[in-house]
């Protein structure tokens, strides 16, 4: 009990922090035009049932993604960060998720040193006839960032 | 008017330091990544009041905070609503321990601005509500020059107490303003009237507090002959290494300049006012391209020349205080004293 | 480490020579002991220069202002400036055939406290990689080893790294010295500067601090030099490098890179992939 | 203080007036501005910015503001601001044409491109109290017959008889009946304006002006009847912020209209 306890403290950005009772996650879905947002389009199209709490942005390569991108999501409205591409061997423009591998490792890494817990912003690589797996890694995702609580760290004040 | 003085010794002072921590919001200087900064404090054992020149900031951010909010606003289809901000936390009654005498002059020189024509209210309240108490250094740093310009160090009215070390280990604590008076009629407890001494002692620590500088400059001929030099050459040479960052100008305590910028988030956004320096490219560039002041020369040069020659001008006391922060943070260290003391001197080539 | 005689007997024979039209060099301050940089433009100013374990800051910076673009210059790096040289070279910044460089096999730099600086200490590649002269014996490249500081956050718990950054981003000023002394942060119109930034159009707050530095330093992941110009430069003393140094240890960990602009023509880890990089974080 | 636009003028591809009126009708009779002054102009969420009012306050129950896209926020008013939609105006701030020094005195204005804003409002205001002044000359300049602004207006001037109106471009174009030249040239070789009596108010991009007050000279007009408005940037409009500072001097709070004497002391920094 005691252990699951201090897990939990110590896997949390803010322990002290409670979530609101009518709080839903929202989480930022920046996709690869070529396989994740037809992935995505697949998975509408199948029918398969996904959590409503993402927002989706369509970018052309998985390295268009600006570390940029990633920390204006998480400090406006997002409380995760989900970035999707195509599969090793497969992106459109012959290597550009290779190099957006390297460099998502770096801004996830980064980002967990200066305190935003590990899920919070995650990457998957979902080509554009897994429909399945796309609403599996929301769920994931979704669940994962639910499980954290809404984000507290530097978010940018409106009010 | 006769202005009390009270004498104490060590254990005194740290006595009244306390009863103040204990009765009143009290700010005092806390070592932060190895400088002093103004935070507030709930005991003595956190702050110095004491702590040694230079520090990174001045008590300005206290008056005039980095980022502060002008005013919130929601704008929907249904229409704009404005409000104000929550209450500034800044304006209530506080007193602010260990503020040197040359930041303390800072607010006296910043007061002229902010009460020229249209009066800041914000500014104002904070400044009224504040009591600086405020130790006389001992021994001047390395790029001090504040006994140089054109104020009176030694009996300067813009501290509400003056913290002095007399000889014999007393420490005298002086009150410049009635303010300072009244406040410290009210917490008094535990310190004596001084004696007839006090007043030699005290002028013999100024004068060897006034000995230790190794800068100093005429000041009346400086600000004469700033003046005919506009197009010295001397503002291209010198500043040539500046990089163009505007840490000298967010640590001065008597910069004040600012900007204005609007955050939104959907509906919801707020207006801040924050820091901004002159030594900003983009400061003065308007839109459409043009910018009056677009190489460093010409930016410098507006920097100097409105520390030593424009403020004066305007509003008959010298912006520059000569506390000597914006040559200590400077990240290649040029010196402002050496920028004007060439300028003026470069005349008589 | 004192190479002064030696600097102004250089620049003396480039000026006279005609070789160079700006020499970028240091002088001291004559008021205290640390040493401004100084552009020398003609030949009877050469006996300002001087060159001691006080000529900290990177002089590579200069090269990325107008004053200095297309002149012929020369100037003094240490290694870890000689690397940001070579990086401003492969990225097209500035053209070899235009500077002439005085290479330092450097012994360390102090810091202000008068110790030899943390970054020096750790220094992995003392000596100049690209240099038309070199002053000193070069000793050669060293081990890669964990900053001590990074090593220490890392065995944090999350909740207490939060704390601990959560002050630094909130002391920052937004002063922006960091990337103007930063010589690899060339860009005219930079992406943090709160003119031109989209997200914060200046607003000196906390979030807006944290979305500066945090692009700053992913900016130059991969690029970073470790010269410590940021932090030397910083007026509130922010540790900056602790978020250079955790990229360096990621990168060096994951895809064996390190040490940017060893070789002209090396664009750093960013610029290249390998097949075998880790992928067992990607869903 | 929160407007409406009321309406907006596409005066050139990028020249818009937006004619704002009061949210509160009850601010109408309060707000009071004489030719010359500026506001403080906020689309909330992108910024502030300052323009001069372009109409007279003679006008009442509307005034007028015409921008031009050229920076960010500028960019976003152009784009996101329709008819019906909020703005936040502050103001007036600055000084204004000194109307007492100009009664009885020919009028000569001389505008180029946007420059014709501030000058709209002094020549409305010329207009609605045409008595108190002697000849009214206008003449005004663009890049393009495109570029010229508040053209229907314009058109009525000419057909008023008390105003002499002269219309320039600078390069020829075939439907063009007016003059053609820059405006310093047009203003030597075809204006030729008299000397005595007369006030000259000028307005337009920095390198018109140069030359423009080059021209004046040359023609012999006295630095003190050469009026002008000067552009800076401005964040505060309250003499605070230290951004419009030129010398000793504040643009917002001295400024923004100076006589050329005026510049003339000043340092040479706009």
């Amino acid at each position: 009990m005691e252990a699951e306890i201090k897990e939990k403290i110590v896997s949390m950005e803010k322990p002290h922090m409670e979530a609101p009772p009518d709080w839903q996650p929202v989480i930022m879905g920046i996709l690869c035009n070529w396989c994740s947002y037809a992935g995505s389009d697949l998975t509408g199209t199948s029918r398969i049932q996904y959590p409503p709490n993402i927002r989706i942005i369509r970018v052309p390569c998985s390295s268009r993604v600006d570390p940029w991108f990633i920390i204006k999501s998480l400090q406006t409205i997002a409380d995760g960060v989900l970035i999707s591409g195509c599969h090793p061997g497969d992106c459109h423009y012959i290597s550009g998720n290779y190099y957006a591998r390297r460099r998502f490792l770096v801004t996830k890494k980064l980002l967990n040193f200066v305190g935003f817990h590990e899920n919070r912003v995650q990457f998957s690589w979902v080509s554009a006839a897994e429909g399945a797996k796309f609403a599996k890694v929301v769920t994931k995702v979704t669940e994962d960032i639910r499980k954290l609580g809404p984000l507290h760290l530097y978010k940018k004040e409106n009010s | 008017m006769k202005l009390t003085t009270y004498s104490t010794d060590q254990a005194g002072l740290q006595a009244f330091y306390e009863a103040i921590i204990r009765a009143h919001d009290t700010y005092g200087p806390v070592e932060k990544f190895g400088k002093f900064d103004f935070k507030k404090v709930n005991s003595l054992s956190e702050c110095d009041p004491e702590s040694p020149i230079p520090r990174t900031m001045s008590v300005k951010p206290l008056f005039f905070p980095k980022s502060a909010k002008v005013m919130k606003y929601t704008a929907t289809s249904a229409g704009t609503e404005l409000s104000d901000t929550a209450e500034d936390p800044l304006a209530g009654k506080r007193v602010i321990l260990g503020v040197k005498h040359c930041d303390a002059r800072g607010l006296q020189v910043l007061d002229a601005v902010y009460k020229w024509d249209y009066i800041d209210t914000d500014y104002e309240k904070r400044r009224e509500n504040t009591i600086l108490i405020s130790p006389r250094c001992d021994q001047a740093a390395t790029h001090c020059f504040c006994t140089s310009l054109d104020y009176d160090l030694e009996t300067l009215d813009a501290v509400d107490v003056a913290v002095i070390n007399g000889a014999d280990r007393k420490i005298y604590l002086q009150a410049r303003t009635e303010k300072g008076e009244t406040f410290l009629k009210e917490n008094a407890t535990g310190l004596t009237s001084a004696n007839g001494s006090a007043e030699a002692e005290m002028k013999k620590q100024y004068e060897t507090f006034a000995a230790s500088f190794r800068l100093k400059m005429n000041y009346q001929e400086i600000n004469e002959r700033m003046q005919g030099q506009f197009d010295s050459p001397t503002f291209e040479e010198v500043p040539s290494s500046c990089v163009s960052c505007n840490t000298c100008a967010f640590v001065c305590p008597t910069c004040h300049c600012f900007k204005i910028s609007d955050e939104k988030i959907r509906d919801k956004g707020v207006r801040y006012k924050s820091y901004d320096s002159c030594n900003n490219v983009y400061f003065t560039l308007m839109a459409g391209g043009h910018n009056p002041r677009p190489v460093k020369y010409r930016r410098w040069r507006q920097r100097a020349m409105h520390k030593f020659v424009y403020y004066k001008e305007r509003f008959g006391v010298n912006l520059c205080i000569g506390c000597g922060k914006c040559t200590t943070s400077c990240p290649v260290n040029i010196s402002i004293f050496e920028v004007v003391t060439k300028v003026a001197s470069s005349m008589q080539e | 480490m004192d190479y002064t005689k030696q600097i102004q007997d250089i620049a003396g024979r480039l000026f006279s020579e005609g070789k160079i039209d700006i020499f970028i060099g240091y002088r001291n301050t004559g008021f205290d002991e640390n040493q401004v940089p100084v552009l020398i433009h003609q030949y009877k100013d050469v006996d300002q220069l001087l060159f001691t374990d006080k000529s900290v800051f990177n002089l590579a910076n200069y090269l990325k202002y107008e004053h200095t673009r297309n002149k012929r210059v020369g100037l003094i790096v240490k290694g870890c400036d000689s690397r940001a040289l070579n990086l401003m070279l492969t990225e097209s910044q500035v053209k070899r055939e235009n500077l002439y460089i005085i290479g330092i096999a450097c012994e360390g730099v102090v810091n202000e406290t008068g110790e030899k600086a943390q970054n020096c200490v750790e220094c992995m590649m003392p000596d100049a990689v690209v240099y038309d002269e070199l002053l000193g014996s070069a000793t050669g490249k060293r081990e890669y080893q964990v900053n001590a500081d990074i090593r220490e956050l890392d065995e944090k718990t999350l909740t207490d790294r939060v704390e601990y950054f959560e002050e630094i981003f909130e002391n920052c000023i937004r002063c922006n010295a960091c990337r103007h002394s930063c010589p690899l942060c060339y860009c005219a119109k930079c992406c943090i500067d709160q003119e031109t930034a989209t997200l914060f159009h200046g607003a000196n707050t906390t979030s807006s601090a944290f979305h500066a530095l945090m692009t700053w330093s992913l900016h130059l992941a991969g690029r970073c030099v470790d010269c410590r110009n940021c932090e030397k430069a910083c007026p509130i003393h922010l540790p900056l490098h602790l978020l250079h140094k955790l990229n360096e240890k990621v990168i060096y960990e994951n895809f064996q890179e390190n040490l940017a602009g060893m070789t002209e023509g090396d664009r750093g880890a960013f610029y290249k992939y390998s097949l075998s990089d880790p992928d067992d974080f990607i869903l | 203080m929160i407007c409406k636009v009321d309406k907006i003028i596409q005066e050139t591809p990028d020249i818009c007036t937006y004619r704002l009126k009061f949210r509160d009708e009850s601010l109408t009779e309060q707000f009071d501005w004489l030719p010359g002054q500026f506001i403080e102009f906020s689309l909330l969420g992108s910024g502030e910015c300052t323009f001069c009012i372009a109409s007279s306050a003679t006008r009442k129950g509307t005034f007028d503001c015409s921008i031009k896209r050229a920076g960010i926020v500028t960019a976003d008013i152009h784009r996101d601001i329709d008819e019906g939609d909020e703005v936040g105006i502050r103001g007036p701030y600055g000084n204004w044409f000194p109307l007492e020094d100009l009664k009885g005195k020919n009028l000569l204005f001389v505008g180029g491109g946007i420059g014709l804003a501030p000058l709209r409002s002094l020549i409305q205001y010329a207009i609605d109290n045409r008595n108190q002044y002697a000849d009214c000359t206008i003449l005004y300049g663009a890049r393009t017959s495109a570029d010229l602004c508040y053209k229907e207006e314009i058109e009525e001037w000419k057909t008023n008889k008390s105003l002499r109106v002269i219309l320039t471009i600078d390069k020829p174009e075939d439907t063009w009946k007016e003059h053609v030249g820059v405006v310093p040239k047009i203003l030597e070789e075809v204006v030729k304006p008299k000397v005595e009596n007369t006030k000259v108010i000028t307005c337009g991009p920095p390198i018109m002006i140069k030359y423009t007050l080059l021209a004046l000279d040359r023609l012999g007009f006295a630095p003190k009847d050469v009026i002008t408005t000067l552009e800076m940037k401005m964040q505060c409009g309250l003499g605070k912020c230290g951004r419009c500072n030129i010398g000793s001097t504040y643009v917002c709070k001295d400024g923004p209209v100076f006589t050329y004497e005026e510049l003339k002391r000043l340092p040479d920094e706009f």
